[in-house]
């Protein structure tokens, strides 16, 4: 790791700084989706970021382990063959499905790995919208217990 | 209810008659097991002598909520099981056959004469290895943390393999007087059976109370529990 | 900005507390064309559903928007909620080349946020 | 939407209609699990943190970590870590490395050793601890753990680490062993090293200090250890006290020859 270590410079955030007192929004592109993140459906949740109606597809793959020693980091990675617009990951029995959204631009590859909290044993949903069009991927994940529990 | 700290003396728990004869026996194994010991630390002449090591856990351990200085007094088995080259000596094995007795005859059978209780409560009390370290209060149940080392119903992948898998236990054994006898004094006081065994004795030291072993043994022995499908 | 005011006094905390945030770790590398960027984020990333040890719920407080940019455009927004890990991980790829710089930014829900930059290598 | 969900939800009836299929498979799982993980080690953050720490001078002498002597003389890193414990003449004493940092800490910055002690794990002073344990441990990455029992106090505190290991006690009758003394075992899915052998040994002295994932926390082996003693249902073991370098210096001495990989990543 070290010869790769970059001279990771900090900037004094200004940008932070300026969204914070109001100066700038938060984000120009894209901006948070408080009530997408706040829904507590999976059908909720797909009706805020506009998804109506996704099939499989095998332009789109979904990786995660089919069992996680535990529920705090749970790995998972999204690709696709097609250009992606956006990925969501939303897990079924958390209180809130929707984990994270990724929006891409032309330049960005139709790919993405994350590591999500997960509740308990559930379903979780990749979600890839391509050419305006949404499709998805869905996978259960058992929970477990690795250690003595004590 | 509280756990009882304080490590239980065998010959205390046991009848007089049987003290009688076994405190001959023992005295004698004893004996026997202290030559060893010298013989084997002049032998290796590296082996720490009981003061300093007592010294060295006395300063490096302190109480801290339940979990007080008490739990390092050992009793006879722990004393035993510490050593793994005595066991294995002709003078170990001795004893090993002695604390087994002793054991054995400190199991209570249940008071009420039930054996079998609640496979569905049993499986909760399996699940759960909580219970009797300094971060609990000694107030809650503890659990029997079953899963950490057995598989028991199949359905429930986390399992440990440090013990035998019980999965169809009561299906392949059935319910004779023996088997459900056997069943509980294992729970009770796994070394009954074998002086070593790495299975705390839930009864012997009330880390689970009667009604949770009787439990457990529906887990294992009901006809109905999802064990013996 | 008024002087002596509870905002200002906001201010001066929040400026602290940008000062004791952990640089990010980034690893960007180009190979054909294609640069693949990881990203570790340093965040406790609170759900408000964690009791602490005293049994009382600890806050809600997580990173809730991570972009990155170079050459002035937007190649990458992520928007998390609260079940995204603790010290968070992201991996992605764009199309770009060696020497590029990133701009790698996040928002959290305290409205803290912390600008990083790397070059690609 | 619904319609399609239903649709796959045949797909997903692979495992819960067939659980014990599933259960045969399930260490492969765990090892899929486990590769996804790999990849970044958040204890990099850690290890970020720690070197400033070790470069900046702190304290009334100003002095920076760099003039720590970790046994291969000051400010020498470079595979130290894959050395200790080891007996320093100075302090007389054998030391971990936590213990010997300890001792850094309080010569060259002033630092109160007991309030390092004291702190609880994750906080504090002690977190700081943690974090420059972090980069000491990395820059003996890859290393060959060579921990010496020349000295008769480092050969004394491995009997002593040796007979603490298969010390039964509590009203669990658990010792070291009852966990770690047998080679493929595993409580619920998580292996247990057997400690024993060099092979197991290694693996485990070798990937710690760790940063886990089920709690997200950086742990150095003075913690791992104070977490094994709890499971272990013992009385509380004194930070840097004896008996866990006793332990360390019985689990290293059985790992030497073996791999120094620290940080790790754990469950």
């Amino acid at each position: 790791m070290d010869h790769q270590r970059r001279e990771v410079m900090r900037f004094a955030t200004v940008f932070g700084l300026m969204a914070s007192i109001g100066l700038i929004a938060p984000a120009q592109a894209e901006e948070w989706s408080r009530a997408a993140f706040a829904e507590k459906s999976l059908d909720e949740v797909f009706r805020v970021i506009g998804v109506n109606g996704a099939d499989t597809s095998s332009a789109l793959t979904f990786t995660a382990p089919e069992i996680a020693e535990n529920g705090a980091v749970v790995p998972v990675m999204v690709s696709s063959s097609l250009r992606a617009e956006q990925i969501a990951i939303l897990v079924e029995k958390n209180p809130n499905p929707l984990a994270a959204q990724f929006f891409f631009t032309a330049r960005t590859e139709p790919f993405v790995a994350a590591r999500i909290k997960m509740a308990e044993t559930s379903r979780v949903y990749a979600l890839v919208k391509a050419e305006g069009k949404w499709m998805m991927a869905v996978k259960e994940i058992k929970v477990t217990l690795g250690g003595c529990g004590g | 209810m509280k756990l009882n700290l304080k490590p239980i003396h065998l010959i205390q728990r046991i009848s007089p008659r049987i003290v009688k004869r076994m405190t001959l026996n023992m005295l004698f194994a004893l004996t026997l097991n202290v030559i060893f010991m010298l013989f084997s630390m002049n032998a290796t002449s590296q082996e720490p002598s009981d003061a300093e090591f007592n010294a060295m856990l006395k300063r490096s351990l302190r109480a801290e909520g339940i979990a007080v200085m008490e739990r390092m007094e050992q009793d006879a088995t722990q004393a035993l099981c510490s050593d793994p080259a005595l066991i294995h000596s002709q003078a170990g094995k001795q004893t090993v056959d002695l604390i087994q007795q002793a054991n054995l005859a400190s199991i209570k059978p249940p008071s009420d004469g039930i054996y079998i209780g609640d496979w569905r409560r049993g499986e909760a009390i399996a699940q759960s290895g909580r219970g009797g370290t300094w971060a609990d209060s000694g107030k809650e149940r503890s659990g029997g943390g079953c899963y950490n080392c057995h598989q028991i119903d199949r359905k429930e992948i986390a399992y440990g393999t440090l013990g035998p898998s019980l999965w169809n236990y009561g299906k392949q054994r059935g319910d004779s007087k023996e088997v459900v006898t056997y069943t509980w004094n294992k729970i009770y006081n796994a070394k009954a059976y074998q002086a070593c065994s790495s299975m705390p004795r839930f009864g012997h030291f009330h880390l689970l109370n009667q009604q949770q072993i009787q439990d457990l043994m529906g887990l294992l022995l009901d006809p109905r529990s999802p064990v013996n499908e | 900005m008024d002087d002596g005011s509870e905002r200002n006094q906001g201010h001066v905390r929040r400026l602290w507390g940008l000062r004791m945030s952990n640089p990010m770790r980034i690893r960007a590398q180009e190979n054909q064309g294609i640069v693949d960027v990881k990203i570790l984020i340093r965040h406790d990333m609170e759900s408000g559903l964690r009791k602490g040890e005293d049994g009382v719920l600890v806050p809600a407080w997580y990173i809730h928007t991570l972009k990155v940019e170079t050459q002035g455009a937007e190649v990458f927004n992520a928007q998390f909620g609260p079940a995204v890990s603790r010290d968070p991980f992201v991996n992605f790829r764009y199309q770009g080349a060696k020497g590029d710089k990133l701009f790698v930014t996040w928002m959290d829900t305290k409205n803290d946020s912390r600008r990083d930059e790397v070059i690609v290598s | 939407m619904t319609a399609s969900i239903l649709r796959l939800s045949l797909g997903l009836l692979l495992c819960g209609s067939a659980v014990w299929v599933c259960a045969q498979s399930s260490t492969e799982d765990v090892t899929q699990y486990r590769d996804m993980l790999v990849d970044s080690n958040p204890a990099e953050l850690y290890m970020a943190a720690g070197e400033e720490k070790w470069k900046t001078p702190h304290g009334p002498k100003q002095t920076s970590l760099e003039h720590c002597d970790l046994g291969l003389g000051n400010g020498k890193l470079e595979g130290a870590a894959a050395q200790l414990p080891r007996y320093f003449k100075d302090t007389d004493r054998v030391q971990d490395l936590e213990s010997r940092l300890m001792t850094c800490l309080s010569q060259l910055q002033g630092m109160s050793e007991q309030s390092l002690i004291d702190a609880p794990f994750g906080e504090g002073p002690k977190k700081e601890l943690d974090e420059i344990v972090a980069y000491v441990v990395s820059r003996s990455k890859g290393a060959m753990i060579q921990v010496s029992t020349q000295h008769p106090k480092a050969q004394a505190f491995y009997a002593m680490g040796k007979k603490a290991f298969y010390t039964q006690a509590g009203p669990y009758d658990f010792s070291c062993a009852s966990c770690h003394s047998q080679d493929a075992k595993r409580i619920r899915l998580q292996e247990l090293p057997n400690l024993t052998s060099p092979a197991g040994a290694a693996k485990a002295w070798g990937s710690w200090p760790a940063y886990r994932v089920s709690n997200g926390q950086f742990w150095t082996m003075q913690h791992r250890l104070n977490d094994c003693l709890r499971q272990q249902r013992w009385p509380y073991p004194v930070y840097g006290s004896d008996l866990t370098i006793a332990l360390s210096m019985f689990m290293a001495v059985n790992a030497n020859g073996g791999l120094y990989q620290a940080p790790g990543l754990k469950r």
